[in-house]
């Protein structure tokens, strides 16, 4: 048993090094995705500058180019899996779906959580947020967990989605609805980070409570569901 | 006789869409057999290879891979079988020696199989250096077969191996799957290429129009 | 067709570039002196104001070095020969406009700070200048992308010629959208100018300065360019010689 | 030469045909983009209610929803003809690039209108937003212009970055800040058409000439810019 | 000979990323010759192809396809030639016959070629309405060299149009090819296939590492 998992393990390792090191070759995050949320927060500051909007939006706006991150990404992954057909070999392969789940909601939390760093710094620039040494920690766990639960789930979603052609289009259709409870928790936790609205700090925690049990239900969930949901 | 089929497909019928590309197929294949499989574009030669891999649901007959059925113990036949289709099944973004690595990590085989893989199949270390993208056809598929190499399945399955192929990785491809079947592996290959499987192969299975309609003796 | 050695231009160590680098020099010493001592003070915004013989001439001659890069990229599409040397010197003349227009949106900032009490606002003007800046970094990206030295001329002249199209976007932006940024004095369309003597003579001098380091700098740059580029043409022989030697070995 | 002209529009046609019957078969605009696009809207309602900002939110929103698809939709129509080498065929057969240009402009601006017309309707009904007869006449010019102010840079763009790997990095670098003042005309004109903030309809005119100069300077440029911009 | 020569390579250096693939090749064709293209895998097949296509830069020597200069005259170039290389060049998302239907609106060719390009290379009804993502490997390149038919181009290059086809399938393309050059056009291709090819060309050209060791006699 405990060396089945140690393999499992072994093949997470594999699979997340493998899809990080794709993702530093093309940089498609870098140079795509990440310009592009940039330049959307600074066209809402643009927008929507000289009315203290702008603060209370920046959680929400993070959130929601966290998630639709999460969708590109997940996309690609999983694109990458079906270019050549890699996916063939790895089913054939015998692994453990267990290890091929765990492996790309890895790789896909370093994204997204390298991601939020990113947009919560252009945040506190662009929209003028202060965060205080406490509102930080709380930033940091959140930005862990919430990145866990939407790659938690936007994981199997993706797998479902290269089974068959075309299925990729069912792809936000089926994460949308099931992650907006991330979203909602994820984006009140900042605002309480961020002081948005006159949010306290520990207003928070609970939050990031409700975060971590999305979290580990969707990671077990995943991790039990990823294998039959793909293998046919 | 029932124990030692290494493939029993029986009355196999495979819809992709609503298409039978499998119409009623019988095919029984011994361990430590040699086979190629011949037909005309779109008869089933891929679709059979496919689903004796375990990757196409199949909805009439039966079939039982290594003793196991196809539909009941899935993980089991996939575990057992290497399959390599028309496309190659490599990261195109990593380099040929990144692929190698990432399935000598899966597959649990150590540096020395992965190396002796790679250079069997011909692949130097500029090779092993060029990302997938940039390789010549030949390459690309030399690398998917040194894949192949380092997976040691009981049961290769193989579309076209040759294909793309210079006359010397041709032969090295044989030496190959000789190697593979002396080492106690079963061998199915799809090919085209008529002499040349004849001359590999120990027996030859025709599908024409989705149904097997020669199978050789055995 | 293309020929195995690119033209190397006159070494720039030529008494005509020296004169040039120390004229911009002198004139950099003078142009402090002018700003910092011999203006005054503006009435509403105090000693800031000197941040102005910076600011503004940087702006203008990051202008001035785009058009420059469009008129190069123009005469490398159109021009019979195609010549490297024009896309050479559209390249250099981006490069040195970029670090020009960074300068603006530095010394800028720093003004908006004193006058307006924050580093920025989004403002027209502020956010113009920044896709400015932004879209010749793309001008670099594109310049950056491998392929051919012919192949780099011809894709970086087309995209240089859209970008110079955003240059009066960034000027008429004022006018365009309501604008927190200082509207036109010098360059009114009307033609009046409201500035006092010899701020105004120290403004025009802080613009002959800065382009003379830009003539001086893209000199340089070009130089430098070029040998890159017959350095990659001689990397040719080093490849060919050892794809042979790899095919002899194998 | 009225015969070549004839044949570009030909190749135009096909070109714009094929594509659109491409999106027809992967549905990715109708499954994926404008449910997101959908739901982003809600969410925005949700968030930022009961407080006059949402009449004025709508359409910058409206509009930065469009850009983005741009950028989905033209990256995707040139994966398309990357998928297979198709783009390799195509060069080689001789066709005039002018036709195959306008072709994927004449498409793009198809379902960028399309797509906008659905979230104007959204930000009518879930904004509470009012449009007038004359409104109506200033939205449809606007999503017409503005599309195609953004089609014709898109495609301009998106041929450059598909001729070799890794180049998509390059599309939102070049396209976002040129296409900016286009999102901006367009937003102010949508502005007037919906009232926000108090604009009247008249205000909107002077952006839609704005945007009529800025379509057809970029179709006229990427014309001829295509061409030599995507053979090599 | 000089004015006969449809394919004239000089010295030609063609650099992928910092690689010469070809390493100051040199390659003269006639008009209405059939040449075959051999050499190992990475020699420089495919990127000499591409290169007279016009689809590649030349970093050093001359090329003059058609009498045109690749670099100078490169639109001139791609019109006159046709080439179909290691992929198929399709939309998979469209059937075989919209594929078809599409080229033949943009080279202008009218219904009834295409009907016959799509019978001659074997596509009947139900295939030339299945999306091309579902066709077999040897379907797909059967419509794909459909539509190299239809496109009627003076100089074939093809890159190995055998892969993937039947033993039939074999035999229509090299029918085809010979239809061509009796057509007056000139046919370039390369393969590994050394018999069939040696059939069928009236001459051999090999590549090795980037440069061209044999022409056979003109
Ligand atoms: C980051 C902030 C700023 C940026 C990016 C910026 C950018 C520019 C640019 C691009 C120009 C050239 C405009 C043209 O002639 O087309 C310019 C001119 C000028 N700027 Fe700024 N600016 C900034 C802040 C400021 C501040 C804070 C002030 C003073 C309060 C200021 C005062 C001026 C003046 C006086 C001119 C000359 C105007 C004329 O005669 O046309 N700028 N600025
Ligand atoms: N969704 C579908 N709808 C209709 N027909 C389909 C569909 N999917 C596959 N087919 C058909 O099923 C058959 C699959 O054949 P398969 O790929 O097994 O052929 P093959 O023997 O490997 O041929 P080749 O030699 O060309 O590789 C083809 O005739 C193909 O056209
Ligand atoms: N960017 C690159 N960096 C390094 N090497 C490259 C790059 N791109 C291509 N190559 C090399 O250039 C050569 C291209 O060869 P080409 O594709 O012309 O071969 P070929 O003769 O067609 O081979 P095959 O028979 O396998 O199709 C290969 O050796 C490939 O590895
Ligand atoms: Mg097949
Ligand atoms: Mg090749």
């Amino acid at each position: 048993m405990s060396a089945s998992i140690n393999r499992t393990f072994g093949i997470a390792k594999a699979v997340a090094s493998k899809d990080l090191r794709v993702e530093m070759r093309s940089r498609v995050m870098t140079n795509q995705i990440l310009p592009f949320a940039a330049i959307v927060m600074v066209l809402f500051a643009f927008a929507l500058d000289n009315d203290g909007v702008l603060q209370r939006v920046a959680p929400g706006l993070v959130w929601m180019a966290t998630l639709f991150t999460s969708l590109v990404v997940v996309q690609r992954s999983f694109a990458v899996e079906a270019a050549d057909s890699a996916i063939d070999a790895l089913r054939v392969a015998g692994v453990a779906p267990q290890g091929v789940y765990l492996g790309k909601v890895a790789a896909l939390v370093v994204q997204l959580v390298a991601f939020e760093a990113v947009l919560a710094f252009l945040a506190l620039i662009l929209y003028r947020v202060n965060v205080d040494a406490h509102g930080a920690v709380l930033l940091v766990t959140t930005c862990l967990l919430g990145s866990l639960g939407i790659a938690a789930l936007a994981a199997v979603y993706g797998g479902l989605s290269i089974a068959g052609r075309g299925r990729e289009t069912l792809l936000p259709l089926l994460l949308l609805p099931a992650v907006a409870p991330v979203l909602i928790g994820a984006t009140r936790a900042t605002e309480s980070a961020f002081g948005s609205d006159g949010a306290r700090v520990v207003e928070g925690w609970p939050w990031v409570g409700l975060l971590a049990v999305f979290g580990a239900v969707f990671l077990f969930g995943g991790t039990l569901g990823f294998g039959p949901l793909t293998d046919e | 006789m029932g124990e030692t089929s290494v493939v029993d497909v029986r009355d196999a019928v495979v819809l992709l869409g609503s298409f039978p590309a499998l119409a009623e197929a019988n095919v029984r294949i011994n361990a430590g057999e040699l086979v190629v499989v011949h037909g005309p574009n779109g008869a089933g030669k891929t679709t059979l290879l496919r689903l004796c891999a375990g990757l196409l649901p199949l909805s009439r007959g039966s079939a039982r891979i290594m003793g196991f059925d196809i539909e009941a113990e899935r993980s089991l036949v996939r575990a057992s079988v290497g399959f390599l289709g028309h496309a190659n099944g490599l990261y195109l973004d990593l380099t040929a020696g990144e692929n190698l690595s990432f399935w000598g990590h899966v597959v649990g085989a150590n540096r020395e199989e992965v190396t002796a893989a790679a250079v069997r199949m011909g692949l130097n270390d500029r090779l092993l250096a060029t990302p997938v993208a940039r390789l010549s056809a030949g390459q690309k598929r030399r690398t998917a077969l040194a894949v192949m190499a380092v997976r040691r399945a009981s049961l290769w399955l193989l579309d076209e191996p040759h294909a793309g192929l210079d006359a010397a990785g041709r032969d090295e491809i044989d030496a190959l799957l000789r190697d593979a079947v002396a080492a106690g592996a079963t061998v199915v290959i799809a090919s085209h290429e008529l002499e040349r499987s004849a001359s590999l192969a120990s027996r030859r299975i025709e599908v024409v129009g989705g149904r097997i309609i020669e199978q050789g003796e055995r | 067709m293309p020929s195995a050695t690119a033209s190397v231009p006159p070494p720039t160590r030529t008494a005509a570039t020296r004169n040039l680098g120390l004229l911009a020099i002198a004139g950099s010493v003078v142009l402090a002196l002018l700003g910092l001592i011999f203006t005054a003070e503006d009435v509403d915004q105090g000693s800031s104001v000197r941040i102005m013989y910076v600011h503004v001439p940087t702006a203008w001659v990051a202008y001035l070095a785009f058009v420059f890069t469009a008129v190069c990229s123009a005469g490398h599409l159109w021009g019979k020969k195609h010549s490297l040397n024009l896309d050479r010197l559209a390249g250099a003349s981006a490069e040195v406009g970029v670090i020009f227009m960074g300068v603006t949106l530095v010394t800028g900032s720093l003004w908006g700070r004193l006058s307006w009490g924050t580093y920025w606002q989004w403002d027209p003007r502020l956010t113009t200048t920044a896709f400015l800046f932004v879209t010749y970094i793309g001008y670099l990206a594109v310049r950056g992308l491998g392929g051919t030295q012919r192949q780099r001329a011809k894709r970086s002249a087309i995209v240089a010629l859209f970008a110079v199209l955003e240059i009066p976007l960034v000027h008429f932006s004022v006018v365009i959208w309501r604008s927190l940024h200082q509207q036109a004095t010098v360059l009114r369309p009307n033609g009046d100018v409201t500035m006092d003597g010899l701020m105004l003579f120290s403004l025009i001098f802080g613009v002959a300065v800065f382009t003379t380091i830009f003539a001086w700098l893209v000199l340089h740059r070009n130089r430098v360019l070029a040998m890159e580029d017959a350095m990659e043409l001689r990397g040719i022989d080093t490849a060919l010689a050892a794809r042979r030697s790899e095919e002899v070995s194998s």
